[in-house]
């Protein structure tokens, strides 16, 4: 049905032209569901908009051709292909948050669109609209099809994107990363609606995603790309089961699995980094720096404990006079991290796992309950001074690394902060020598303390961010989500830094995650949080073999594993 | 250093294909050249009395007919020479802009910054006071103290200070726009991680707004500036006409056009025309960089 | 979104106390209010006999509250200069100037809206980018500048407009419009354009940014790819999303309007209030100016009160709060 | 702009009295810089409100186009014997504009309001120890010493209707808040008040009950305040108004050259004048000359007098319209000079001279004061003269600022040198004599706020203001003349023009006080 051939697709830049997608080829069948699979830059979205005829002023399509059915897509005048777009191909966008207009009823933005494409009468269009969420699943249309967005949760939200590319029956849906901002249970559901349309309908899906998961969930057939080029193509079950190209097996391997623990990832090599640690002499200079600062030997991070801490955020007044509405982000959660182990945080997003570790962290402030450093009371946010010595000894890895280190700061000061902060080294060459010495030891090479963050990659900036922690001769590190922004051999290459530092140097670390596999590299134990409560914690082996709880058994249920073997 | 940073790179080629940033900088530069040294490339000194004489009262510009060519630009009805004048009122009106302006900047940085960092009570108060201000618009504000320090003030003691009150009065209706941006910016960046982790690490907030927040808000800052730049040079001129303004013997552009005015039918259109000329030239360019900074900062924009 | 509203009318009281405050601290510490009502020749018994009347002898806290009390009550006091009562002296001057703005405000929106969208649409055009240098010289002249050009052109020069006034008015009750004879029209239309250009360039150069911003979004970009007319896309996706902070910021240009009506006024001799306060500045007026400031910031914050109410209007993430 | 109601009315009514008037003209608009802030006549002694009020009100008697004093609601009036003060005979049928009619207690009224504390205008009446009323048409104004000049000094004094001021509560002039008196009159003059928008605009209609025949041939006349002077012209030239007065000097001739419309430029009797810090032991305002006052050397003052090129102000700042003038009042009015009529020539080096001769040979720095609103380019004039005194080694520091305020500033002896304008109220050398040369004391020199001394001019004083026989009064008149040009005790600078621009059709009578008299304007 639709056939791509030799597509190429140019960016032009300041600096001449950029050569994003190269000589890809592809078809897709009616019902067939195509995944699009590689890291981030591979070219699969431009793919998408090319096909679209959406690509952004910059771009151009260079070579190669590509027909629906009949039609030359590539020959369409702009007026031909708007009018193509949602008749005969659809998109849906990764985000529902923002791909849905916020000052209008789905209803009207639903029929709006059947009307665009078919002359019939609106209130055709209205039933139509109707039954269609009804069939995608959104309870009692006939009165929901008068709310406005940000009446739906996140999934109903995309249900509805996924309506409204529906609405006109197109032939072909192109859906970028339909999930990715959605909860695994929310994804599950999607996914089967997806799985579910392809059937029904026969449409054809080009689902582009980063995450192998998905794709071996529903994928038909699937193309790998790298750097804009397919690098391997065919079934599912035969690409991803037996993959031929070494890059794809690199991908493969370092997916997280989920029914077992690795040692370490086995990573390709890629980025400049060495690939493992092996110590360097000034890495052996920044490890012997970190021993030191336990009184020599093989030192052990304090121990956790956390006691029915509980955390209120107050929110709007509710009436002229009412209370103001207060919600529960943390209710009387109680756990403790065993000194110098792993702790996995698991839990869909809103269940309260970053709450709690900014409670850790003194960045939130609970309204209840107690927090043990060792033995010693650790104060609340409130109570914490800037002097407090945990301030030395808990440190923390964010997210997001493209928003954790200052851009307008060098590497070097970003490093030497906390050695001058807790003056841990007064010696301004001694500072310079340690952090460059610790760039070694997380794998990155001296020079790079000269340059500023911008200049990294999303990786390097993630050691960088552990450096950074390390400096501060930490014995508590909380990592929160740190590998959920990075492509997934990245990710694997981080795991792998942060499984040989924790036994290095014995942490005591607190690794939160959305996503169970990675915990379960990572973790010795695992606490599950559900809407701020606690669901279970417990060994995190015996945690993967039999879940207790209920909600438990589900989320492994729904988390989407990659098994061709 | 941001910006200097900002400038090596993606500034300068963006720059380089805006040709309306070019001639705008151009003009910028040359104008502001001529009013900083205007003591010492104007012909004349117009400040000093016995340096001009009546008898060469309203002479019209050289290239007119009865141009004399001592008076490039003709002279007005003291017999000063118009292209002296303009280059000193320039210099008078752009220090009086620049002065106030600093002001209106660091008052309303501190006050956004430490608003949008510690929130709370500190920043309703903040804020509230901004509506205030809000509620009393530039002009107005001018008038105003002006009119206070008429009242208060012995005569000739509000005359010394009377640059100090017209700086004043502009910077007081300036600084909300700074306090608000960077109170906005403040607030997005505080969110993010880095700042929380400074905040996490113990550091003091002093350092964590100055070293951390402030280096990475500067560039808004750096469009309102500009564009505040421009607009307190016209408040002044608008001031002066409205007769609040800096007195006959030290002109400032505005104070000028002001005088001018008296001539706009009478024949002697230089007098007005010269130096509204020089202030609408000098404001569309400064207006001008105003816009390419807004556009490079805000690359969604581009 | 009770709470929002709540909140800003808190506000709405403590920016009007503060404001109170200024103008009293202003009618009663600048220059002496007595030796300004009395001339030369009157007697210090008089002064000290007027200074008892007019209980400024009085606590400062008490002398406030019966300021403000005063004002709550319209009471506005008297003119230094006309002796007249300063409330009749607003209210005679109030409309001109309310028309003056409205109709100036409404020009700028009117011209400026559309200008933004267009110049928003086709960012790189040449009329665009004309549009785009024309309002950046339209705000580096001095509005006194271009009102006076505007009455040389077309009052005397081609003799179409008046050049000063308000023209014929017709009195309904108290309120003197000059909106329903051809002659007050007429004179509206100078000094409305000369006070509309500033604030025009200003909406117009807002609303291109937020349009430009809000083409990049992903709904609209989901609208496009939904093959969703262009039209509508424009019009009825992307520009109420436009103007919901657009609408915000009107609120506060009401402020400049009002600033610059007083420049316009004093060029039109347009009887309006900006008139009146220079004047009053002219001779040190203290009463005039203190009730003209109460006034104008009470104007303002009505106007955004109101702002803030449009906005509950036309947003519907405010309007509802419940979520599924 | 808003109509009143009974303008129809009106007009039929007023065209039916002027059928005797030449053409019917309209509505007669014309506009001024300044709004007269009171329409009440004892509340303000202030120029703009006199000059409008007259049209409304009248006095004991008026002054005619030449400014000669003329009958008016007195039909007559006599000296009392031994200057026991005078006696007017009231002109009888005199009703005012609410037909009520004119009498002695009306005259006695107003005198009292003139006179009460609220009142503006007592010094007029400071000679006055009290009024009289013979009968009802008969009053007398008794006065301790003779007073030949007091009819002449009362041509502003304008008679309120008793009965209308207390019924309306208006017995006394405004002081805190305004009375029915401050935006209503009711006057015996040609013109009644129709409506009253202060700051905006004032209509006038003819009084059909007037008593005197009216010259003008008016039938409504509507006054508009326009303060930027730019927009008051553009509204005469694009024919919104008839007649706008004053014009800035440099419009003259664009207005000449534009067809349709003329100006009329008489000269002012205002003369402007430098006046010197007499009394003063230091300089105020110098740099460096702080120990003496070197105005006190009369050398100094004539090297000022030569260093000002009073020629080049004239052409230059006052395009050719202001006349030199040698003394404290222009030539032709009554005391003037003959025999002093040369003022001393432009000489700049004969002035460094001067300067070096009395011990300023490198000359001295001091502060000119000068309003900058009260007179035709007054701040320019001062600058330029601060520029030629610049010239010959002495630098002047120009303190220029609005008239409000101007006059407690000399009042309080801030100054070393200033700039004055005087005008002779009573068109005759013993007024500015009175007030500008006579030592400052209770009642006399009151403006003499250099505190010129000269013991003869004061002895001469009393007798000036009591000679009857006109030749020995001018022959003091000379002395005193004399004695001020050779102390230089005063540097009259020029007579100032009287700027009027109207219409081609407007015909008017412009009278060197500037008043404007709507009596006298007829439109063809």
């Amino acid at each position: 049905m639709l056939s791509v051939a030799g597509l190429t697709v140019r960016f032009r830049h300041r600096t001449g032209a950029a050569t994003a997608v190269e000589d890809v080829t592809m078809t897709v069948a009616r019902g067939e569901i195509h995944g699009l699979v590689g890291e981030s830059g591979a070219g699969k979205s431009t793919i998408g908009a090319a096909i679209m005829g959406l690509l952004p002023p910059a771009g151009e399509i260079a070579a190669g051709d590509m027909r629906l059915g009949d039609t030359d897509l590539r020959t369409l005048s702009a007026a031909q292909a708007h009018h193509l777009r949602g008749k005969r191909i659809s998109m849906i966008f990764q985000d529902p948050q923002t791909s849905l207009d916020p000052l209008m009823t789905i209803g009207d933005q639903l029929v709006e669109t059947i009307l665009a494409h078919e002359d019939i009468p609106a209130e055709a269009a209205l039933t139509r609209a109707v039954d269609l969420l009804e069939e995608i699943g959104i309870a009692n249309a006939r009165a929901r099809i008068r709310s406005y967005p940000h009446q739906f949760s996140g999934g109903m939200r995309q249900r509805v994107v996924i309506a409204l590319a529906l609405c006109t029956n197109p032939e072909l849906i192109i859906a970028d990363e339909p999930t990715t901002a959605l909860d695994v249970a929310v994804q599950a559901q999607v996914l089967d609606l997806i799985r579910k349309l392809a059937e029904t309908r026969g449409i054809g899906f080009i689902l582009i995603t980063h995450d192998i998961g998905v794709i071996a969930q529903i994928a038909d057939r699937v193309t790998v790309l790298r750097d804009g080029k397919v690098v391997e193509q065919g079934d599912t079950a035969r690409v991803l089961g037996a993959p031929e190209h070494p890059y794809t097996k690199a991908l493969m391997a370092a997916v997280p699995p989920l029914d077992r623990r690795l040692r370490r990832f086995a990573v390709p090599r890629v980025e400049g980094e060495a690939e493992t640690t092996d110590l360097t002499a000034p890495a052996r200079e920044a490890e012997d720096w970190l021993m030191s600062g336990a009184g020599g030997g093989a030192s052990m991070g304090p121990a956790l404990d956390i006691e029915a801490i509980t955390v209120r955020f107050t929110g709007e007044r509710r009436g002229l006079f009412g209370p103001r509405e207060s919600f529960v982000a943390l209710d009387d959660v109680t756990m403790s991290v065993r000194p110098g182990t792993v702790m996995g945080l698991v839990g869909e997003s809103g269940s309260g796992k970053s709450t709690l570790a900014k409670v850790i962290a003194a960045l939130v402030h609970p309204a209840a309950g107690e927090m043990r450093l060792d033995g010693a009371a650790l104060a609340p946010m409130r109570r914490r001074t800037r002097k407090d010595p945990s301030r030395r000894v808990i440190q923390m890895v964010f997210q997001d690394p493209y928003s954790s280190l200052n851009s307008r700061h060098k590497v070097l000061s970003i490093l030497t902060e906390p050695l001058r902060l807790y003056g841990l080294e007064r010696d301004e060459a001694r500072q310079d020598r340690l952090a460059r010495a610790m760039l070694a030891l997380v794998g990155l090479p001296a020079e790079v303390a000269d340059r500023y963050p911008h200049q990294f990659s999303g990786g390097q900036r993630q050691r960088i961010a552990v450096a950074r922690a390390l400096l501060s001769r930490p014995g508590l590190l909380i990592c929160d989500e740190p590998t959920s922004a990075l492509d997934v051999s990245i990710q694997a290459q981080i795991l792998n830094l942060l499984k040989e530092l924790q036994t290095k140097f014995g942490l005591t670390t607190l690794f939160i995650s959305h996503d169970l596999a990675v915990v379960r590299q990572m973790s010795d134990d695992i606490t599950v949080l559900k809407d701020g409560k606690l669901v279970e914690t417990g060994p995190s082996e015996a945690f993967f073999d039999g879940p207790r709880h209920a909600y438990s058994r589900d989320l492994l249920a729904q988390t989407p594993t990659v098994r061709f073997r | 250093m941001m910006l200097a940073r900002l400038m090596q790179t993606e500034g300068v080629w963006l720059f380089s294909r805006n040709p309306a940033a070019i001639l705008a900088a151009i003009v910028t530069i040359v104008v502001v050249a001529g009013a900083v040294l205007a003591p010492w490339i104007a012909p004349t000194n117009p400040y000093d009395l016995s340096s001009f004489s009546l008898i060469d009262g309203l002479l019209p510009p050289l290239w007119e007919q009865g141009g004399d060519p001592r008076f490039l630009l003709g002279t007005d009805d003291q017999g000063r020479d118009m292209l002296s004048s303009i280059l000193y009122g320039a210099r008078l009106s752009l220090i009086i802009a620049s002065v106030a302006m600093g002001i209106a900047l660091v008052l309303g940085v501190s006050l956004g910054l430490a608003a949008g960092f510690f929130g709370g009570r500190l920043d309703a108060i903040v804020m509230r006071v901004a509506d205030v201000q809000l509620a009393l618009p530039a002009i107005l504000t001018a008038l105003l103290i002006d009119g206070i320090s008429r009242g208060i003030l012995p005569r000739e003691v509000h005359d010394d200070l009377r640059l100090a009150v017209i700086t004043l009065a502009i910077a007081l209706s300036l600084w909300v726009n700074f306090a608000r941006t960077a109170r906005a910016s403040t607030f997005v960046e505080r969110n993010k991680d880095y700042v929380q982790a400074a905040i996490m690490m113990g550091q003091h907030p002093l350092r964590i707004m100055l070293r951390h927040i402030l280096p990475n808000i500067v560039g808004p800052l750096l469009v309102i500036a500009t564009v505040d730049l421009a607009s307190a040079i016209l408040l002044e001129a608008t001031l002066s006409f409205l007769g609040v303004g800096l007195p006959a013997d030290s002109p400032s552009l505005g104070t000028l056009i002001r005088i001018g005015m008296q001539y706009l039918l009478s024949g002697e259109w230089w007098i007005l025309w010269m130096p509204t000329v020089f202030l609408v030239v000098l404001v569309v360019s400064i207006n001008l960089l105003g816009d390419f900074l807004r556009d490079l900062f805000n690359p969604s924009l581009r | 979104m009770v709470g929002f509203i709540l909140k800003r009318l808190v506000q709405s009281v403590f920016v009007m106390l503060a404001v109170a405050f200024l103008a009293f601290s202003l009618f009663r510490f600048v220059g002496d209010p007595v030796s300004q009502m009395t001339g030369v020749e009157t007697s210090l018994e008089d002064q000290a006999r007027l200074r008892e009347e007019l209980g400024l002898n009085d606590p400062f806290a008490l002398q406030f509250i019966r300021f403000a009390g005063d004002l709550v009550q319209g009471d506005f006091g008297y003119s230094f200069r006309t002796r007249e009562p300063i409330g009749e002296m607003l209210l005679t001057r109030l409309p001109a100037t309310l028309e003056l703005g409205t109709v100036a405000l409404l020009i700028s929106l009117a011209v400026g809206i559309p200008a933004g969208i267009y110049t928003a649409l086709r960012p790189r055009g040449l009329v665009s980018q004309s549009i785009l240098i024309g309002t950046l010289i339209g705000v580096s002249i001095p509005t006194f500048v271009i009102g006076i050009l505007l009455i040389f052109l077309f009052g005397v020069q081609l003799g179409w407009l008046p050049t000063y006034g308000r023209g014929d008015t017709v009195e309904i009750g108290w309120w003197r419009t000059s909106l329903l004879s051809v002659d007050g029209l007429r004179s509206l239309v100078l000094p409305a354009l000369t006070l509309g250009l500033f604030q025009l360039t200003l909406t117009m150069r807002l609303v291109r940014a937020q349009m430009m911003e809000v083409m990049r979004t992903d709904h609209i970009r989901f609208a496009i790819a939904r093959g969703v007319p262009w039209r509508r896309i424009r019009y009825r996706h992307a520009l109420p999303n436009t103007m919901i902070p657009v609408v915000t910021i009107i609120g506060l240009q009401f402020g400049g309007v009002i600033a610059f009506s007083i420049v316009t006024e004093s060029v039109f001799q347009w009887p309006g209030m900006g008139l009146l306060f220079l004047e009053s500045i002219r001779f040190v007026d203290i009463p005039v100016m203190s009730v003209y400031l109460v006034v104008i910031a009470f104007f303002f914050v009505f106007i955004n009160l109101l702002v803030d109410l449009i906005y509950l209007a036309i947003d519907p993430r405010l309007r509802v709060r419940e979520s599924a | 702009m808003h109509r009143s109601q009974p303008h129809t009315t009106v007009l039929a009514l007023s065209a039916l009295l002027l059928s005797a008037s030449p053409a019917i003209s309209e509505t007669f608009s014309w506009a001024g810089t300044t709004d007269p802030q009171t329409m009440d006549p004892h509340a303000v002694n202030a120029a703009p409100v006199l000059s409008f009020l007259n049209n409304v009100y009248e006095g004991l008697v008026r002054r005619g186009p030449d400014m000669d004093i003329q009958p008016s609601l007195a039909t007559s009036w006599e000296a009392l014997p031994d200057g026991a003060g005078w006696r007017f005979t009231l002109r009888q049928g005199v009703t005012y504009h609410d037909g009520s009619e004119f009498n002695a207690d009306d005259v006695i009224f107003s005198y009292e309001r003139a006179i009460s504390e609220p009142s503006d205008v007592k010094s007029w009446f400071s000679s006055i120890t009290g009024v009289e009323r013979v009968d009802d048409y008969t009053v007398d104004f008794l006065t301790s010493a003779p007073n030949p000049l007091f009819p002449g000094s009362i041509a502003n004094f304008m008679i309120l209707d008793s009965g209308w001021a207390e019924a309306n509560a208006a017995e006394m002039p405004a002081r805190d808040a305004e009375n029915h008196a401050t935006r209503n009159a009711n006057g015996t003059g040609p013109f009644v008040l129709a409506s009253r928008d202060p700051g905006i605009e004032t209509r006038l209609t003819p009084f059909s009950g007037w008593w005197d025949t009216a010259e003008h041939n008016l039938t409504e006349a509507v006054f508009t305040p326009i303060g930027n002077p730019a927009t008051g012209l553009a509204a005469l030239l694009s024919g919104e108004i008839d007649f706008i007065s004053p014009i800035p000097l440099q419009d003259v001739t664009q207005v000449e050259e534009r067809d349709g419309f003329k100006v009329l430029a008489g000269l002012e009797t205002r003369v402007i004048m430098l006046g010197f810090g007499h009394d003063h032991e230091t300089l105020k305002y110098s740099d460096e000359t702080t120990d003496a006052n070197p105005f006190l050397d009369p050398r100094v003052r004539l090297a000022v007098a030569q260093a000002i090129d009073v020629e080049t102000i004239d052409r230059v700042i006052m395009r050719g319209a202001a006349e030199p003038v040698s003394q404290l009042l222009p030539a032709g009015l009554s005391g003037y000079s003959e025999e002093n009529a040369e003022r001393p020539a432009f000489d700049p080096d004969a002035a460094t001279a001067l300067l070096a001769e009395a011990g300023y040979p490198d000359g001295f720095s001091f502060g000119l004061m000068c309003p900058n609103d009260r007179y035709i380019n007054d701040e320019a004039v001062c600058r330029a003269v601060a520029s030629m005194l610049a010239r010959v080694g002495i630098e002047a520091n120009v303190n220029a600022m609005p008239v409000r305020g101007y006059w407690d500033e000399l009042r309080a002896d801030n100054f070393d040198m200033y700039l004055l304008g005087w005008s002779p109220g009573t068109f005759d050398a013993e007024h500015p004599f009175r007030f500008l040369a006579h030592t400052p004391t209770e009642r006399l020199g009151t403006w003499n706020f250099g505190g010129y001394s000269s013991a003869r001019i004061d002895e001469l004083m009393t007798p000036i203001l009591q000679e009857i026989d006109p030749d020995a009064r001018q022959g003091m008149m000379d002395e005193v003349a004399g004695i001020l040009q050779d102390d230089v005790a005063y540097v009259p600078l020029y007579t100032e023009p009287l700027i009027w621009a109207m219409k081609d059709n407007v015909e008017v009578i412009q009278r060197p006080d500037n008043f404007f008299m709507l009596r006298w304007v007829t439109v063809n």
